[in-house]
């Protein structure tokens, strides 16, 4: 599954780069700062700026980088995950077709919920851990703007 | 010291004791979970907001009711509710309700109980009632249940010991939650068949987030004692709303072959329904509910305890409690959040006041007309009138938050109340 | 393109040519603001959601009225309000209100305008009035604005040219929000001096965000014109609740020396008042207005247009931009959001629908007792009390959000409505 998802997205980052659009974002509007770990890379994009200043006043400005929530754990997973909002995001900053208020895709939004289960484990465990068969509550419901606002 | 903590966090919990489902006494679960039951027995504690929480009235204990400490009669503060109820129960005796530590004490002893002979059905909502219903049934809760609610209440009494307890809304082994009163299961199977579903077992089928609405769903709700055996029914066959519920008893028939009604009003002789503490319905109307917002997220919200961070067991007004009850999810200061809430609560009981005077000037108008000799069939669509809108009036009165649970659907239900009873004015002004 | 961009973000304005107070016409504006521009034309637009919008009717064109295109008549969508506005211009011809593109011809040539000789007041919320006030009062905008009160509507029309444009809003040079009608310059006085503060100057001391209400509060608010001079008054002197503004009317005297009237109704005679678009005032008893959320927010959203981020200047239903509009504070996905509005207004619609019949009930009353001779003395009382019912209908009615801006409240002011129609008919009942 991971591996397919690996591959779609190379196969995808590589189309885009042969279209020549997604590529030279990728370059010219800094989209590699998708490939680094410091949040004023990702303010490289305007559109990534209200997150950024929300982040910088968050209770988690010194715990978590946006990678830390944005991106799955392990090398792979990792850039298989940057490489496809990378496009992905990319392309849409591009051409421009992208909606004024961004949403969080369920994917990521999967993938950031288990991004504050993997810091806070001594507390999933107390909120899960006796309700062994029970389905999880999600954090995001309560705590949705602890990254930024 | 933090070493410790961390320890304490990996293993949080200390199953000290083996719980089972006989297991009824809140003590003993209190050893493997000690943080949550500490809280739970502070629902002793009486402390009083705008329009919630309670009031400690000191009464002096005597033989037949030893309680020393009651909480505000409301018939008090608002004799228009004696008119309301003439010649029901409530008009005897009505107050506050306060924390859960009391409710078996409070129903055992309420004056109410002197004017009307009860059924054991009453302790489904006042009693950990999961065990002595099994025991009843030998082990099959309905069974259980259906025979406690025939019993007289005093000797359904003598079978339960504790207030709700933790066996009531978990399961022993594993700690998920579930339901366990028949009350709510039928309900949720009736509202669901009305929707097309089948054959809905709630213990199967609800998520976790839906059951930290249920458990409560449980007591806090419509109610009606249904035929001979007086099996508590929640009214929800056509839906949750107050219009479906009204339609749902005009469509049952009373042991007259009538319309089902509580009691006969004895001012104006209106085939009179008395609506109870519908917080679940109300709730379900409203935004909190539409966004997911659960009970226990407001009134039994998260804290920490050391390392531990656990489910406040201390259920009470989240008004005492803005901090953790609101202000994860609303960042506005806690005087503000009250104050919004104050706001709602505020319009809610303006309203409530001018639908209670509306009610007073119709039963004074038919209380007159009777006296003058109209005929009865003359009086008849008046006191369907009085009929609506108590009972619309009585549905946001009973409810505990004062309209913040649905603050619009609230005021609406006011405002159909206030025109039923002006139409009932009007519609006897047109009796010659 | 993204070179262009990068561009334009640095150096978003061109100033291509100077603006100055006497710049009125919006297309120079739009050479330095092509942008803003554009969606300013955009609200030609007609499109209808269920209870707002527009919907564009066609018609033949005459020499009287050249309009095109219509927007629907509310008064054939629902004749009672005929009735509520007897003998008033309203009940000859009133329409859903569509875009700001619209506003100085449908005022124009509305067929109110064929029933009553309207003063040049009207204009103020019609057209571009700021150079005209100007140009009148020789550089002094309130002479102006007491100068084209005073004339007959015809004669003013001649000295306007445009619909409100970009000069109403903003000052040429720095491009930042201001008030420029003496109408809520004064209101916000009278207002704020009731909370005891002195000479409130609205354009020094309001905040940025508060302009971004402010700014349409200029126009979409209650109002009256007062005495002969015809003087253009906000009746903000008590406060801005249906309640302060009923009270307000009932102190200030009209010509007669009684309670201040805009009619006399023509079935019943009452001292009838009629409510206008009060956004505003409705706004302010909201949560989003509590929560610091202003009128451009939801309807003059920002918006990316390459690099720029803009107000969107096409104003209009945000249930047609929710994106925009609503999903920057609100996570739940554009047909949840449309649904949440609507619930709000359909629970408000069915109130306004239950105080329409009320108030008809009671029109109905006081006209038969009137035929049959009752002497005036004894409608007073019902007369007063339809006065009230249908100012408070009306304030629901002519708001235009259908209960949206503050929805507990529009509740309310409605069941308060129907408790004084129903008071009335009552009352009526009482005289032998
Ligand atoms: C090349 C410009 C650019 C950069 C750099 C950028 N973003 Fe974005 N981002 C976008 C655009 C455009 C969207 C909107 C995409 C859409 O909604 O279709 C977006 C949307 C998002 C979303 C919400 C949508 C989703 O896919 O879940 C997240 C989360 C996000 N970005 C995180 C990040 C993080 C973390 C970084 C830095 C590692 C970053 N962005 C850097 C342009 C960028
Ligand atoms: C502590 C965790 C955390 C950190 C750190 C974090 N985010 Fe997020 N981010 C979230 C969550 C949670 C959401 C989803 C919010 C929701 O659905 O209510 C989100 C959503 C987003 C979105 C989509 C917009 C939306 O509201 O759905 C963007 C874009 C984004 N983040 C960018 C960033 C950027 C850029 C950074 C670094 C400056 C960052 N995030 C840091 C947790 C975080
Ligand atoms: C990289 C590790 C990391 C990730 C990922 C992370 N957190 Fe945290 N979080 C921390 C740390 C460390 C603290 C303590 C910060 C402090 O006390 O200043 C913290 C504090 C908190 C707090 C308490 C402070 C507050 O804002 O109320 C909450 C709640 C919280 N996290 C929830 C979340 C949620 C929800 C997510 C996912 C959206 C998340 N965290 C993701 C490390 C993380
Ligand atoms: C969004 C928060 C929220 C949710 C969800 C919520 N409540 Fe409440 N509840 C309140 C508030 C606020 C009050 C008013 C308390 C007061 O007046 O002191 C209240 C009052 C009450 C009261 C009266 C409390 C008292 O102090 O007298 C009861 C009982 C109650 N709620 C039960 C429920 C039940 C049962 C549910 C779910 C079906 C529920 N509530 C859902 C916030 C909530
Ligand atoms: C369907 C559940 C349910 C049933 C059945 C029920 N109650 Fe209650 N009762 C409640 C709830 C919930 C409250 C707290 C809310 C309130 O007081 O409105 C309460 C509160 C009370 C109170 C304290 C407040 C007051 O009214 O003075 C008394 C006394 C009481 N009940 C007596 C009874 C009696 C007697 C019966 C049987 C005739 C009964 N209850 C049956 C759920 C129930
Ligand atoms: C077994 C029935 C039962 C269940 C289950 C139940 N309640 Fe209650 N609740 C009651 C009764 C009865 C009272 C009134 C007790 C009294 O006044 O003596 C009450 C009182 C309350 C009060 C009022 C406290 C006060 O200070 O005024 C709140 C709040 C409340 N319940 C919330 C909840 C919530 C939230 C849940 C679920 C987590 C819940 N209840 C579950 C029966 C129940
Ligand atoms: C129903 C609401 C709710 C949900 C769901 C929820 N939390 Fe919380 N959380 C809270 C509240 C309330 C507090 C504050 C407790 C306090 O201050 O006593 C809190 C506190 C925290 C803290 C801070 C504890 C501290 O050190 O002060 C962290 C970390 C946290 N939550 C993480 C999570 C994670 C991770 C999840 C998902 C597994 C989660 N929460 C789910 C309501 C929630
Ligand atoms: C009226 C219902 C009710 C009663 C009675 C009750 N609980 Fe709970 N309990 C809850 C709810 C709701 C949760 C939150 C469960 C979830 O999030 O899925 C909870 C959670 C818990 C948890 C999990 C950890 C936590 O705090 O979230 C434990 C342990 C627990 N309760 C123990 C007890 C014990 C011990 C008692 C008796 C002293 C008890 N409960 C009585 C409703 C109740
Ligand atoms: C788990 C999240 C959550 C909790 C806890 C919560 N709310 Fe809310 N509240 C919401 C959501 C979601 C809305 C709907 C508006 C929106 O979508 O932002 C809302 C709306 C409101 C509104 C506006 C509704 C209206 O009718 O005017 C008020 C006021 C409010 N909440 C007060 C409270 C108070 C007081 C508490 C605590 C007793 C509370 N809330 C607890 C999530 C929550
Ligand atoms: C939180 C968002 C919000 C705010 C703030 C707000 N409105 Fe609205 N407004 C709405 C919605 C939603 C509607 C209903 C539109 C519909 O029914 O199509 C509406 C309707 C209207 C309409 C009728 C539009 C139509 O399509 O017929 C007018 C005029 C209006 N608002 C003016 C104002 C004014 C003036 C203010 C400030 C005093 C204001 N609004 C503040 C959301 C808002
Ligand atoms: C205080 C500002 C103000 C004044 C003064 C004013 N209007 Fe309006 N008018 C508005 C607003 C705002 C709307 C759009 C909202 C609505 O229609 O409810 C409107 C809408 C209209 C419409 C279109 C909808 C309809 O009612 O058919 C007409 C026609 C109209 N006005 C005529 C007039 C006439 C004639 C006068 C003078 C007697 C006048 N207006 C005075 C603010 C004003
Ligand atoms: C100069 C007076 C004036 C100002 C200032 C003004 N409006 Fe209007 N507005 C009107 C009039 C008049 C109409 C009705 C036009 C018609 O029906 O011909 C109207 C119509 C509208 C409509 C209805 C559009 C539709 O499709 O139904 C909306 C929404 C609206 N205005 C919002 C606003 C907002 C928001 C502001 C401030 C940013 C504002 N208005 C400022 C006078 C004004
Ligand atoms: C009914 C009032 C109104 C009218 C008419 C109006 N504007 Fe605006 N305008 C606003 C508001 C509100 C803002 C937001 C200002 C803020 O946030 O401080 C704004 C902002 C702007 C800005 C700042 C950038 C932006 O988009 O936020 C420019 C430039 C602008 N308007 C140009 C124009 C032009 C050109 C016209 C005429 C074609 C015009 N405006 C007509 C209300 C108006
Ligand atoms: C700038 C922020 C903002 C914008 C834009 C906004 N809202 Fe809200 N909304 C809020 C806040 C704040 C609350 C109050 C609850 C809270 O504190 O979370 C709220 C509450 C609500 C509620 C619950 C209130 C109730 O009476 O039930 C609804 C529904 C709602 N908004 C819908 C909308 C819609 C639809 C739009 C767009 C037309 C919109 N909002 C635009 C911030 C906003
Ligand atoms: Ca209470
Ligand atoms: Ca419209």
């Amino acid at each position: 599954m991971k591996l397919r998802m690996v591959n779609l997205t190379l196969a995808a980052l590589v189309t885009g780069l042969a279209l020549g659009v997604g590529g030279y974002t990728f370059v010219y509007a800094k989209g590699y700062s998708y490939l680094v770990n410091d949040p004023a890379a990702c303010a490289n994009c305007h559109i990534m700026r209200d997150q950024f200043d929300g982040w910088v006043k968050s209770s988690h400005r010194k715990a978590a980088t946006c990678n830390d929530c944005h991106t799955p754990p392990g090398l792979i997973p990792k850039y298989a995950t940057k490489a496809e909002n990378g496009f992905r995001h990319s392309f849409a900053f591009t051409t421009g077709r992208y909606p004024d208020a961004i949403h969080i895709t369920p994917h990521d939004r999967t993938v950031t919920e288990r991004a504050c289960r993997k810091c806070h484990t001594d507390i999933v465990g107390m909120i899960d851990g006796p309700h062994a068969k029970a389905k999880d509550l999600s954090c995001l419901r309560c705590h949705g703007s602890v990254g930024h606002p | 010291n933090i070493m410790e903590r961390k320890q304490e966090a990996r293993n949080p919990f200390y199953r000290v004791v083996e719980l089972t489902e006989t297991t009824e006494d809140p003590a003993i679960w209190g050893k493997n979970f000690p943080l949550q039951y500490d809280d739970y027995r502070r629902t002793v504690d009486q402390v009083r907001t705008r329009y919630g929480g309670s009031e400690a009235m000191p009464r002096t204990p005597t033989l037949a009711d030893p309680r020393s400490r009651v909480a505000q009669s409301k018939l008090e503060e608002d004799p228009r509710l004696k008119t309301m109820w003439a010649g029901y129960a409530f008009a005897k005796d009505f107050r506050e309700e306060r924390g859960h530590a009391y409710m078996l004490d409070d129903q055992t002893y309420t004056e109410r109980q002197q004017v009307v002979k009860q059924p054991g059905t009453c302790l489904h909502c006042h009693a950990s009632v999961y065990g002595p219903y099994r025991k009843q049934g030998e082990g099959d809760l309905l069974k259980g249940f259906e025979k406690m609610n025939q019993m007289p209440f005093a000797e359904a009494r003598q079978l339960v010991t504790h207030p709700v307890a933790c066996i009531d809304c978990h399961d022993p082994t594993t700690m998920q939650l579930r339901v366990t009163r028949p009350g709510f299961i039928e309900g949720m199977k009736a509202l669901k068949a009305a929707d097309g579903v089948k054959d809905y077992d709630v213990n199967a089928t609800a998520t976790r987030q839906e059951m930290r609405s249920y458990v409560c769903g449980q007591c806090h709700v419509e109610y009606y004692f249904k035929g001979t055996e007086k099996r508590l029914t929640y009214p929800w066959h056509k839906g949750l709303k107050v219009e479906n519920i009204l339609a749902y008893y005009d469509e049952v028939k009373g042991a007259d072959g009538k319309p089902f009604k509580d009691w006969t009003h004895a001012e104006s002789a209106a085939p009179a329904l008395k609506a109870q503490h519908p917080e679940f319905e109300l709730w379900s109307q409203g935004i909190h509910a539409r966004s997911g917002v659960a009970c226990a997220d407001c009134h039994m919200p998260y804290k920490r305890v050391g390392a531990h961070k656990i489910s406040d067991h201390h259920v009470r007004s989240p008004l005492l409690n803005v901090n953790r009850a609101c202000q994860t999810c609303h960042k506005w200061p806690e005087e503000e959040l009250k104050a919004r809430v104050e706001t709602i609560q505020d319009r809610t009981h303006r309203m409530r006041n001018l639908a209670m005077n509306a009610l007073m000037d119709l039963i004074k108008d038919i209380k007159t007309a009777k006296t003058a000799g109209k005929a009865d069939a003359d009086l008849a669509p008046a006191q369907d009138f009085q009929r609506k809108a108590q009972f619309y009036l009585d549905f946001v009165e009973a409810e505990n938050s004062t309209g913040f649970h649905a603050p619009q659907e609230a005021v609406r239900i006011l405002g159909e109340s206030i025109d039923f009873s002006r139409q009932g004015q009007v519609a006897l002004s047109k009796v010659k």
